[in-house]
Protein backbone atom coordinates (compact mmCIF):
# COMPACT_ATOMS: atom_id res chain seq x y z
CA UNK A 1 0.00 0.00 0.00
CA UNK A 2 1.17 3.42 -1.28
CA UNK A 3 -0.36 7.06 0.77
CA UNK A 4 0.62 10.44 0.97
CA UNK A 5 -0.64 13.21 3.23
CA UNK A 6 0.48 16.83 3.86
CA UNK A 7 -0.64 18.78 5.75
CA UNK A 8 -0.48 22.44 6.70
CA UNK A 9 -0.73 23.24 10.45
CA UNK A 10 -1.50 26.56 12.19
CA UNK A 11 1.63 26.92 14.54
CA UNK A 12 -0.77 26.25 18.00
CA UNK A 13 -0.04 24.12 20.62
CA UNK A 14 -2.83 22.10 19.97
CA UNK A 15 -1.58 21.02 16.58
CA UNK A 16 1.59 18.49 18.11
CA UNK A 17 -1.40 15.74 18.73
CA UNK A 18 -3.07 16.46 14.92
CA UNK A 19 0.06 15.59 13.66
CA UNK A 20 0.83 12.89 16.02
CA UNK A 21 -2.55 10.90 15.21
CA UNK A 22 -2.27 11.99 11.39
CA UNK A 23 1.01 9.81 11.31
CA UNK A 24 0.07 7.21 13.23
CA UNK A 25 -3.18 6.57 10.54
CA UNK A 26 -0.71 6.51 7.86
CA UNK A 27 1.64 3.91 9.48
CA UNK A 28 -1.14 2.01 10.73
CA UNK A 29 -2.01 1.13 7.32
CA UNK A 30 1.72 -0.67 6.75
CA UNK A 31 2.70 -3.15 8.76
CA UNK A 32 4.22 -0.96 11.58
CA UNK A 33 3.74 -3.15 15.42
CA UNK A 34 1.73 -0.76 18.15
CA UNK A 35 5.05 -0.06 19.24
CA UNK A 36 6.62 1.29 16.69
CA UNK A 37 3.35 3.63 15.38
CA UNK A 38 4.27 4.59 19.03
CA UNK A 39 7.91 5.43 18.20
CA UNK A 40 6.45 7.13 15.12
CA UNK A 41 4.04 9.00 17.45
CA UNK A 42 6.79 10.47 19.57
CA UNK A 43 9.38 11.14 16.97
CA UNK A 44 6.45 13.40 14.95
CA UNK A 45 5.56 14.76 18.45
CA UNK A 46 9.10 16.70 18.95
CA UNK A 47 9.43 17.35 15.84
CA UNK A 48 6.51 19.27 15.43
CA UNK A 49 6.77 20.73 18.95
CA UNK A 50 9.81 21.72 18.08
CA UNK A 51 8.56 23.63 14.69
CA UNK A 52 5.74 25.44 16.98
CA UNK A 53 8.46 26.62 20.13
CA UNK A 54 11.54 26.77 18.65
CA UNK A 55 10.66 27.81 15.33
CA UNK A 56 7.86 29.69 15.72
CA UNK A 57 8.65 30.94 19.41
CA UNK A 58 5.18 29.48 19.98
CA UNK A 59 3.53 32.15 18.03
CA UNK A 60 0.00 31.30 16.38
CA UNK A 61 -0.23 32.72 12.82
CA UNK A 62 2.61 30.61 11.11
CA UNK A 63 2.30 27.23 9.44
CA UNK A 64 4.15 23.76 9.66
CA UNK A 65 4.02 21.30 6.86
CA UNK A 66 4.02 17.89 7.84
CA UNK A 67 4.49 15.35 4.96
CA UNK A 68 3.63 11.91 5.36
CA UNK A 69 4.56 9.41 3.01
CA UNK A 70 3.90 5.58 2.73
CA UNK A 71 6.35 3.46 0.37
CA UNK A 72 5.09 0.04 1.28
CA UNK A 73 6.53 -0.89 4.67
CA UNK A 74 8.70 2.60 4.93
CA UNK A 75 7.73 5.54 5.93
CA UNK A 76 8.58 9.23 5.66
CA UNK A 77 7.47 11.60 7.33
CA UNK A 78 9.01 15.69 6.52
CA UNK A 79 8.51 18.32 9.18
CA UNK A 80 9.28 21.87 8.13
CA UNK A 81 8.58 25.31 9.32
CA UNK A 82 9.59 28.66 8.06
CA UNK A 83 10.92 30.07 11.54
CA UNK A 84 14.02 30.54 12.98
CA UNK A 85 16.13 28.68 12.03
CA UNK A 86 19.01 26.31 14.10
CA UNK A 87 22.47 28.39 13.98
CA UNK A 88 24.71 25.13 14.84
CA UNK A 89 22.55 21.97 13.99
CA UNK A 90 25.19 19.60 15.35
CA UNK A 91 25.37 21.16 18.66
CA UNK A 92 21.74 21.46 18.71
CA UNK A 93 21.19 17.61 18.10
CA UNK A 94 23.54 16.73 20.81
CA UNK A 95 21.32 14.98 24.32
CA UNK A 96 20.48 17.59 27.09
CA UNK A 97 21.32 20.76 24.50
CA UNK A 98 18.30 23.34 24.47
CA UNK A 99 18.15 26.81 24.21
CA UNK A 100 15.01 26.67 27.03
CA UNK A 101 16.34 25.76 30.61
CA UNK A 102 12.61 24.07 30.81
CA UNK A 103 12.79 21.78 28.49
CA UNK A 104 15.30 18.79 28.07
CA UNK A 105 16.68 18.93 25.04
CA UNK A 106 16.14 15.41 24.20
CA UNK A 107 13.57 15.98 21.23
CA UNK A 108 16.12 15.09 18.39
CA UNK A 109 17.62 12.25 20.44
CA UNK A 110 14.15 10.97 20.86
CA UNK A 111 13.52 11.26 16.56
CA UNK A 112 17.04 9.41 16.38
CA UNK A 113 16.49 6.80 18.66
CA UNK A 114 13.05 6.11 17.45
CA UNK A 115 13.16 6.27 13.98
CA UNK A 116 15.68 4.66 11.41
CA UNK A 117 17.18 7.59 9.77
CA UNK A 118 16.91 11.37 10.58
CA UNK A 119 17.96 14.18 8.90
CA UNK A 120 18.02 17.83 9.69
CA UNK A 121 18.20 21.15 7.26
CA UNK A 122 17.85 24.53 8.62
CA UNK A 123 18.85 28.15 6.89
CA UNK A 124 18.85 30.55 10.52
CA UNK A 125 16.48 32.89 9.42
CA UNK A 126 14.80 31.21 7.03
CA UNK A 127 13.46 27.86 8.72
CA UNK A 128 14.07 23.87 9.34
CA UNK A 129 13.34 20.87 7.66
CA UNK A 130 13.75 17.72 9.30
CA UNK A 131 13.42 14.20 7.62
CA UNK A 132 12.89 10.56 9.19
CA UNK A 133 12.52 7.16 7.96
CA UNK A 134 11.24 3.90 9.44
CA UNK A 135 10.39 0.89 7.91
CA UNK A 136 8.36 -1.23 9.48
CA UNK A 137 9.30 -4.53 11.32
CA UNK A 138 13.00 -3.20 11.10
CA UNK A 139 13.84 -3.24 14.89
CA UNK A 140 12.67 -7.15 14.97
CA UNK A 141 15.20 -7.51 12.00
CA UNK A 142 18.00 -5.36 13.88
CA UNK A 143 17.33 -7.46 17.21
CA UNK A 144 17.03 -10.73 15.47
CA UNK A 145 20.50 -10.05 13.39
CA UNK A 146 21.94 -9.07 16.54
CA UNK A 147 23.16 -5.47 15.22
CA UNK B 1 -5.85 14.28 27.81
CA UNK B 2 -7.89 15.22 30.99
CA UNK B 3 -5.91 16.02 34.63
CA UNK B 4 -8.01 14.90 38.06
CA UNK B 5 -6.21 16.12 40.88
CA UNK B 6 -7.14 16.28 44.57
CA UNK B 7 -5.15 17.34 47.11
CA UNK B 8 -4.65 15.36 50.37
CA UNK B 9 -2.91 17.45 53.25
CA UNK B 10 -0.16 18.27 52.10
CA UNK B 11 0.14 16.21 49.19
CA UNK B 12 -1.22 17.32 45.28
CA UNK B 13 -2.12 13.90 43.72
CA UNK B 14 -2.77 13.98 39.86
CA UNK B 15 -4.12 11.40 37.63
CA UNK B 16 -3.75 12.06 34.33
CA UNK B 17 -4.84 10.63 31.39
CA UNK B 18 -4.51 9.93 27.35
CA UNK B 19 -1.66 12.00 25.43
CA UNK B 20 1.02 14.06 27.66
CA UNK B 21 2.50 16.71 24.97
CA UNK B 22 3.05 20.59 25.20
CA UNK B 23 -0.48 21.13 25.92
CA UNK B 24 -0.61 18.79 29.37
CA UNK B 25 2.84 20.09 29.94
CA UNK B 26 1.66 23.91 30.46
CA UNK B 27 -1.31 22.63 32.26
CA UNK B 28 0.13 20.80 34.59
CA UNK B 29 3.43 23.52 35.18
CA UNK B 30 0.48 26.02 35.61
CA UNK B 31 -1.50 23.83 38.41
CA UNK B 32 1.72 22.34 40.37
CA UNK B 33 3.74 25.60 40.41
CA UNK B 34 0.10 27.54 41.52
CA UNK B 35 -0.42 25.07 44.46
CA UNK B 36 3.15 25.11 45.49
CA UNK B 37 3.46 28.99 45.46
CA UNK B 38 0.31 29.71 47.65
CA UNK B 39 1.97 26.77 49.85
CA UNK B 40 -1.40 24.66 49.56
CA UNK B 41 0.90 21.24 49.13
CA UNK B 42 4.03 20.49 49.12
CA UNK B 43 4.49 17.25 47.46
CA UNK B 44 3.57 15.80 44.17
CA UNK B 45 1.98 12.47 43.52
CA UNK B 46 1.84 11.77 39.70
CA UNK B 47 -0.63 9.09 38.98
CA UNK B 48 0.34 7.68 35.24
CA UNK B 49 -1.89 4.82 35.12
CA UNK B 50 -4.08 5.68 32.54
CA UNK B 51 -1.26 7.11 30.54
CA UNK B 52 -1.10 6.39 26.47
CA UNK B 53 1.66 8.96 25.33
CA UNK B 54 4.51 11.32 26.75
CA UNK B 55 7.06 13.26 24.72
CA UNK B 56 9.76 15.32 26.17
CA UNK B 57 7.80 18.16 26.72
CA UNK B 58 6.04 16.15 29.45
CA UNK B 59 8.94 14.76 30.56
CA UNK B 60 10.63 18.50 31.30
CA UNK B 61 7.21 19.77 32.87
CA UNK B 62 7.65 16.76 35.38
CA UNK B 63 11.15 17.52 36.18
CA UNK B 64 11.21 20.91 36.12
CA UNK B 65 8.76 20.64 39.12
CA UNK B 66 10.95 17.88 40.63
CA UNK B 67 13.59 20.25 40.73
CA UNK B 68 11.75 22.93 42.21
CA UNK B 69 10.25 20.13 44.77
CA UNK B 70 13.65 19.40 45.84
CA UNK B 71 14.24 22.68 46.65
CA UNK B 72 11.77 23.03 49.09
CA UNK B 73 11.77 19.93 50.82
CA UNK B 74 9.43 18.58 49.09
CA UNK B 75 8.72 15.17 47.56
CA UNK B 76 7.87 13.99 43.80
CA UNK B 77 6.12 10.43 43.37
CA UNK B 78 4.88 8.94 40.45
CA UNK B 79 2.48 6.03 40.38
CA UNK B 80 1.73 2.55 37.60
CA UNK B 81 3.90 3.79 34.76
CA UNK B 82 2.53 2.19 31.99
CA UNK B 83 4.61 -0.18 29.96
CA UNK B 84 4.07 2.03 26.81
CA UNK B 85 5.62 4.70 28.13
CA UNK B 86 8.18 3.37 30.26
CA UNK B 87 10.95 3.41 28.16
CA UNK B 88 10.39 7.26 27.63
CA UNK B 89 10.58 8.08 30.74
CA UNK B 90 13.90 5.36 31.51
CA UNK B 91 15.42 7.33 28.05
CA UNK B 92 15.54 10.22 30.49
CA UNK B 93 16.56 8.84 33.21
CA UNK B 94 13.74 9.16 35.72
CA UNK B 95 13.90 6.53 37.51
CA UNK B 96 17.42 7.38 38.88
CA UNK B 97 15.70 10.45 40.66
CA UNK B 98 12.46 9.76 40.65
CA UNK B 99 10.49 7.04 43.12
CA UNK B 100 8.02 5.11 41.78
CA UNK B 101 5.26 3.23 44.11
CA UNK B 102 2.38 0.83 42.96
CA UNK B 103 -0.68 2.87 44.02
CA UNK B 104 -1.49 6.49 45.04
CA UNK B 105 -1.73 4.89 49.12
CA UNK B 106 1.88 3.86 49.58
CA UNK B 107 2.73 7.02 47.79
CA UNK B 108 1.11 9.23 50.27
CA UNK B 109 1.61 6.99 53.17
CA UNK B 110 5.61 6.96 52.12
CA UNK B 111 8.68 7.44 53.68
CA UNK C 1 -9.52 29.54 20.10
CA UNK C 2 -8.81 29.76 15.67
CA UNK C 3 -7.02 27.08 14.07
CA UNK C 4 -6.28 25.74 10.47
CA UNK C 5 -5.74 22.78 9.62
CA UNK C 6 -5.03 21.79 5.26
CA UNK C 7 -4.27 18.76 4.18
CA UNK C 8 -3.64 17.13 1.09
CA UNK C 9 -4.76 13.24 0.82
CA UNK C 10 -4.05 11.00 -1.65
CA UNK C 11 -7.30 9.60 -3.52
CA UNK C 12 -7.38 6.00 -1.31
CA UNK C 13 -10.10 5.04 0.48
CA UNK C 14 -8.02 4.33 3.86
CA UNK C 15 -7.72 8.16 3.85
CA UNK C 16 -11.66 8.94 4.88
CA UNK C 17 -11.21 8.08 8.14
CA UNK C 18 -7.85 10.42 7.97
CA UNK C 19 -9.77 13.37 7.26
CA UNK C 20 -12.36 12.50 9.43
CA UNK C 21 -10.27 12.18 12.15
CA UNK C 22 -8.56 15.50 11.34
CA UNK C 23 -11.78 17.18 12.00
CA UNK C 24 -13.21 15.92 14.25
CA UNK C 25 -9.57 16.71 16.07
CA UNK C 26 -9.46 20.48 15.34
CA UNK C 27 -13.37 20.50 16.25
CA UNK C 28 -11.99 19.36 19.81
CA UNK C 29 -10.57 22.19 20.22
CA UNK C 30 -13.79 24.14 20.48
CA UNK C 31 -16.82 23.59 22.19
CA UNK C 32 -18.57 21.06 20.04
CA UNK C 33 -20.85 18.25 22.16
CA UNK C 34 -19.63 14.87 21.60
CA UNK C 35 -22.59 14.46 19.02
CA UNK C 36 -21.29 17.44 17.32
CA UNK C 37 -18.61 15.75 16.38
CA UNK C 38 -20.18 12.93 15.56
CA UNK C 39 -22.37 14.39 13.04
CA UNK C 40 -19.17 16.89 11.47
CA UNK C 41 -17.31 13.62 10.92
CA UNK C 42 -20.15 11.91 9.04
CA UNK C 43 -20.29 15.04 6.76
CA UNK C 44 -16.60 14.86 6.47
CA UNK C 45 -16.73 11.16 5.45
CA UNK C 46 -19.69 11.50 2.83
CA UNK C 47 -17.93 14.43 1.05
CA UNK C 48 -14.40 12.94 0.60
CA UNK C 49 -15.73 9.88 -0.18
CA UNK C 50 -17.89 10.89 -2.83
CA UNK C 51 -14.69 12.86 -3.87
CA UNK C 52 -12.57 9.65 -3.86
CA UNK C 53 -15.37 7.50 -5.44
CA UNK C 54 -16.98 9.65 -7.70
CA UNK C 55 -14.88 12.74 -8.60
CA UNK C 56 -11.78 10.78 -9.00
CA UNK C 57 -13.54 6.96 -9.83
CA UNK C 58 -11.44 5.04 -7.07
CA UNK C 59 -8.27 6.16 -8.84
CA UNK C 60 -5.75 6.31 -6.30
CA UNK C 61 -3.34 8.75 -8.07
CA UNK C 62 -4.94 11.79 -7.18
CA UNK C 63 -5.00 14.13 -4.44
CA UNK C 64 -8.18 15.30 -2.34
CA UNK C 65 -7.95 18.64 -0.53
CA UNK C 66 -9.49 19.09 3.02
CA UNK C 67 -9.54 22.42 4.68
CA UNK C 68 -10.85 22.86 8.27
CA UNK C 69 -10.90 25.93 10.05
CA UNK C 70 -11.91 27.28 13.29
CA UNK C 71 -13.40 30.14 13.85
CA UNK C 72 -14.35 30.72 17.47
CA UNK C 73 -17.24 28.34 17.74
CA UNK C 74 -17.99 28.01 14.25
CA UNK C 75 -16.21 25.28 11.93
CA UNK C 76 -15.65 25.48 8.64
CA UNK C 77 -14.75 22.72 6.60
CA UNK C 78 -14.06 22.33 2.48
CA UNK C 79 -13.42 19.13 0.23
CA UNK C 80 -12.27 19.84 -3.01
CA UNK C 81 -10.97 17.80 -5.71
CA UNK C 82 -10.11 18.36 -9.79
CA UNK C 83 -12.12 15.30 -10.71
CA UNK C 84 -14.79 14.70 -13.16
CA UNK C 85 -17.38 16.76 -11.85
CA UNK C 86 -20.87 17.32 -11.58
CA UNK C 87 -23.16 17.93 -14.75
CA UNK C 88 -26.94 18.63 -12.52
CA UNK C 89 -25.83 19.76 -8.62
CA UNK C 90 -29.65 20.36 -8.17
CA UNK C 91 -30.20 16.53 -9.02
CA UNK C 92 -26.91 15.36 -7.54
CA UNK C 93 -28.37 17.19 -4.26
CA UNK C 94 -31.64 15.16 -4.23
CA UNK C 95 -31.82 12.40 -1.52
CA UNK C 96 -31.75 8.65 -3.87
CA UNK C 97 -29.84 10.05 -6.38
CA UNK C 98 -26.84 8.22 -7.12
CA UNK C 99 -24.49 7.48 -10.66
CA UNK C 100 -23.94 3.69 -9.00
CA UNK C 101 -26.62 1.41 -8.29
CA UNK C 102 -24.71 0.37 -5.10
CA UNK C 103 -24.81 3.46 -3.06
CA UNK C 104 -27.67 5.08 -1.58
CA UNK C 105 -27.56 8.64 -3.05
CA UNK C 106 -27.49 9.93 0.85
CA UNK C 107 -24.22 11.71 0.96
CA UNK C 108 -25.40 15.12 0.24
CA UNK C 109 -28.58 14.76 2.20
CA UNK C 110 -26.40 13.37 5.40
CA UNK C 111 -23.94 16.74 4.65
CA UNK C 112 -27.31 18.88 4.63
CA UNK C 113 -28.81 17.14 7.86
CA UNK C 114 -25.60 17.46 9.94
CA UNK C 115 -24.01 20.39 9.34
CA UNK C 116 -25.88 24.20 9.55
CA UNK C 117 -24.95 25.07 5.97
CA UNK C 118 -23.50 23.56 2.64
CA UNK C 119 -22.25 24.61 -0.79
CA UNK C 120 -21.40 22.58 -3.72
CA UNK C 121 -19.88 24.12 -6.39
CA UNK C 122 -18.18 21.77 -9.47
CA UNK C 123 -17.52 22.15 -12.91
CA UNK C 124 -17.77 18.93 -15.33
CA UNK C 125 -14.54 18.05 -16.12
CA UNK C 126 -12.40 20.24 -13.41
CA UNK C 127 -13.51 19.10 -10.19
CA UNK C 128 -15.72 19.76 -7.13
CA UNK C 129 -15.92 22.08 -3.94
CA UNK C 130 -17.92 21.33 -1.22
CA UNK C 131 -18.37 24.12 1.90
CA UNK C 132 -19.77 23.05 4.59
CA UNK C 133 -19.82 25.06 8.16
CA UNK C 134 -21.11 24.23 11.69
CA UNK C 135 -21.20 26.03 14.71
CA UNK C 136 -20.96 25.27 18.14
CA UNK C 137 -24.28 24.35 20.22
CA UNK C 138 -26.34 25.37 17.14
CA UNK C 139 -28.25 22.01 17.70
CA UNK C 140 -29.32 23.01 21.25
CA UNK C 141 -30.13 26.27 20.18
CA UNK C 142 -32.52 25.01 17.43
CA UNK C 143 -34.18 22.97 20.01
CA UNK C 144 -34.05 25.59 22.30
CA UNK C 145 -36.06 28.21 20.21
CA UNK C 146 -38.05 25.44 18.63
CA UNK C 147 -36.86 26.04 15.36
CA UNK D 1 -12.50 -1.03 11.80
CA UNK D 2 -11.75 -4.94 12.73
CA UNK D 3 -15.04 -7.35 11.54
CA UNK D 4 -14.87 -10.87 13.55
CA UNK D 5 -17.10 -13.69 11.58
CA UNK D 6 -18.44 -17.35 12.17
CA UNK D 7 -20.61 -19.20 10.50
CA UNK D 8 -23.47 -20.81 12.61
CA UNK D 9 -25.71 -23.83 10.69
CA UNK D 10 -26.76 -21.15 7.61
CA UNK D 11 -26.18 -17.92 9.34
CA UNK D 12 -23.20 -15.80 8.78
CA UNK D 13 -22.76 -14.00 11.98
CA UNK D 14 -20.60 -10.65 11.36
CA UNK D 15 -19.12 -8.51 14.63
CA UNK D 16 -18.26 -5.52 13.70
CA UNK D 17 -16.26 -2.79 15.57
CA UNK D 18 -15.37 0.52 15.16
CA UNK D 19 -15.57 2.97 12.40
CA UNK D 20 -17.36 1.42 9.34
CA UNK D 21 -17.24 3.37 5.86
CA UNK D 22 -16.04 2.48 2.40
CA UNK D 23 -13.33 0.73 3.35
CA UNK D 24 -15.59 -1.77 5.80
CA UNK D 25 -18.30 -1.66 2.79
CA UNK D 26 -16.08 -3.13 0.31
CA UNK D 27 -14.96 -5.97 2.95
CA UNK D 28 -18.12 -6.66 3.93
CA UNK D 29 -19.36 -6.88 0.66
CA UNK D 30 -16.59 -8.98 -0.63
CA UNK D 31 -16.93 -11.59 2.16
CA UNK D 32 -20.86 -11.86 2.87
CA UNK D 33 -21.10 -11.90 -0.84
CA UNK D 34 -18.89 -14.65 -1.44
CA UNK D 35 -20.14 -16.76 1.17
CA UNK D 36 -23.60 -16.73 -0.05
CA UNK D 37 -21.94 -17.26 -3.95
CA UNK D 38 -20.51 -20.24 -2.57
CA UNK D 39 -23.82 -21.50 -0.55
CA UNK D 40 -21.90 -21.50 2.68
CA UNK D 41 -24.54 -19.11 4.25
CA UNK D 42 -28.30 -18.50 3.50
CA UNK D 43 -29.10 -15.63 6.38
CA UNK D 44 -26.72 -12.55 7.50
CA UNK D 45 -26.36 -11.51 11.27
CA UNK D 46 -24.88 -8.41 11.77
CA UNK D 47 -23.89 -7.71 15.13
CA UNK D 48 -22.98 -3.77 15.27
CA UNK D 49 -22.86 -3.31 19.18
CA UNK D 50 -19.07 -2.39 19.11
CA UNK D 51 -19.76 0.48 16.13
CA UNK D 52 -18.93 3.96 17.10
CA UNK D 53 -19.37 5.47 13.35
CA UNK D 54 -20.68 4.53 10.34
CA UNK D 55 -21.92 6.29 6.99
CA UNK D 56 -23.77 6.05 3.96
CA UNK D 57 -21.27 3.82 2.20
CA UNK D 58 -21.50 0.82 4.79
CA UNK D 59 -25.39 1.61 4.27
CA UNK D 60 -25.43 0.93 1.00
CA UNK D 61 -23.16 -2.21 1.68
CA UNK D 62 -25.64 -3.60 4.13
CA UNK D 63 -28.52 -2.68 1.78
CA UNK D 64 -27.31 -4.31 -0.75
CA UNK D 65 -26.57 -7.47 0.83
CA UNK D 66 -30.11 -7.08 2.40
CA UNK D 67 -31.60 -7.00 -1.08
CA UNK D 68 -29.86 -9.87 -2.15
CA UNK D 69 -31.01 -11.98 0.72
CA UNK D 70 -34.70 -10.95 -0.03
CA UNK D 71 -34.07 -11.97 -3.75
CA UNK D 72 -32.62 -15.80 -2.74
CA UNK D 73 -34.81 -16.01 0.36
CA UNK D 74 -32.69 -15.78 3.03
CA UNK D 75 -32.60 -12.91 6.05
CA UNK D 76 -30.92 -10.22 7.59
CA UNK D 77 -31.19 -9.11 11.07
CA UNK D 78 -29.26 -6.09 13.29
CA UNK D 79 -28.07 -7.38 16.76
CA UNK D 80 -27.52 -4.18 19.45
CA UNK D 81 -27.73 -0.64 17.13
CA UNK D 82 -25.35 1.45 19.68
CA UNK D 83 -27.54 4.84 20.35
CA UNK D 84 -24.67 7.05 18.45
CA UNK D 85 -25.24 5.43 14.95
CA UNK D 86 -29.21 4.74 15.29
CA UNK D 87 -29.95 7.68 13.93
CA UNK D 88 -28.26 7.43 10.81
CA UNK D 89 -29.65 4.11 9.86
CA UNK D 90 -32.98 5.84 11.09
CA UNK D 91 -32.42 8.27 8.65
CA UNK D 92 -31.80 5.75 5.83
CA UNK D 93 -35.01 4.08 6.46
CA UNK D 94 -33.38 0.94 7.27
CA UNK D 95 -35.53 -0.22 10.29
CA UNK D 96 -38.11 -0.19 8.50
CA UNK D 97 -37.22 -3.15 6.41
CA UNK D 98 -34.61 -5.21 8.61
CA UNK D 99 -35.65 -6.86 11.95
CA UNK D 100 -33.21 -5.92 15.23
CA UNK D 101 -33.13 -8.03 18.38
CA UNK D 102 -30.79 -7.29 21.61
CA UNK D 103 -28.56 -10.82 21.22
CA UNK D 104 -27.05 -13.01 18.27
CA UNK D 105 -28.83 -16.32 20.21
CA UNK D 106 -32.19 -14.27 19.41
CA UNK D 107 -31.36 -13.48 15.93
CA UNK D 108 -30.11 -16.89 15.27
CA UNK D 109 -32.60 -18.91 17.30
CA UNK D 110 -35.25 -16.15 15.48
CA UNK D 111 -38.90 -16.63 13.89
N1 LIG E 1 12.40 23.75 14.26
C1 LIG E 1 13.34 24.40 14.98
N2 LIG E 1 13.55 25.73 14.80
C2 LIG E 1 14.49 26.39 15.51
N3 LIG E 1 15.26 25.81 16.44
C3 LIG E 1 15.11 24.50 16.67
C4 LIG E 1 14.14 23.73 15.96
N4 LIG E 1 14.22 22.45 16.41
C5 LIG E 1 15.17 22.44 17.34
N5 LIG E 1 15.72 23.66 17.52
C6 LIG E 1 16.83 24.02 18.44
O1 LIG E 1 17.50 22.83 18.82
C7 LIG E 1 17.48 22.68 20.23
C8 LIG E 1 17.42 21.23 20.62
O2 LIG E 1 16.20 20.66 20.22
P1 LIG E 1 15.64 19.36 20.96
O3 LIG E 1 16.71 18.31 20.95
O4 LIG E 1 14.37 18.98 20.32
O5 LIG E 1 15.42 19.78 22.46
P2 LIG E 1 14.36 20.77 23.14
O6 LIG E 1 13.16 20.90 22.26
O7 LIG E 1 14.04 20.10 24.42
O8 LIG E 1 15.05 22.08 23.33
C9 LIG E 1 16.30 23.50 20.70
O9 LIG E 1 16.42 23.90 22.04
C10 LIG E 1 16.31 24.65 19.71
O10 LIG E 1 17.23 25.65 20.11
N1 LIG F 1 -16.98 14.96 -5.75
C1 LIG F 1 -17.83 14.50 -6.71
N2 LIG F 1 -17.41 14.38 -7.99
C2 LIG F 1 -18.23 13.92 -8.95
N3 LIG F 1 -19.51 13.55 -8.73
C3 LIG F 1 -20.00 13.65 -7.49
C4 LIG F 1 -19.18 14.12 -6.41
N4 LIG F 1 -19.94 14.13 -5.29
C5 LIG F 1 -21.14 13.67 -5.64
N5 LIG F 1 -21.20 13.38 -6.96
C6 LIG F 1 -22.37 12.89 -7.74
O1 LIG F 1 -23.54 13.15 -6.97
C7 LIG F 1 -24.25 11.93 -6.73
C8 LIG F 1 -24.95 11.98 -5.39
O2 LIG F 1 -24.01 12.03 -4.34
P1 LIG F 1 -24.40 11.53 -2.88
O3 LIG F 1 -25.64 12.23 -2.46
O4 LIG F 1 -23.22 11.69 -2.01
O5 LIG F 1 -24.76 10.00 -3.05
P2 LIG F 1 -23.86 8.71 -3.36
O6 LIG F 1 -22.44 9.01 -2.99
O7 LIG F 1 -24.46 7.66 -2.53
O8 LIG F 1 -23.99 8.44 -4.84
C9 LIG F 1 -23.20 10.85 -6.85
O9 LIG F 1 -23.78 9.60 -7.17
C10 LIG F 1 -22.31 11.38 -7.97
O10 LIG F 1 -22.84 11.11 -9.22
Amino acid sequence: MQNRVVVELASVPQNVAVARLLAAMVAAQANFTVAEVDEIKLAVSEAVTNAVIHGYGSQPEHVVRLEVTLFDNRLEVLVEDQGRGIDDIALAMQPAVSSDPDRMGLGFCFMESHMDSLEVESTPGRGTRVRMTKKAGSEHLARATGS
Amino acid sequence: MTMEHLTVGASLVTRLTGELDLVAAAEFRRLADDLLDRRKVRHLVVNLERVTFLDSSFLGALLGRYKRLRMEGGRMVLVGTPPTVRPTLEAAGIYAILREVPSESEALSGA
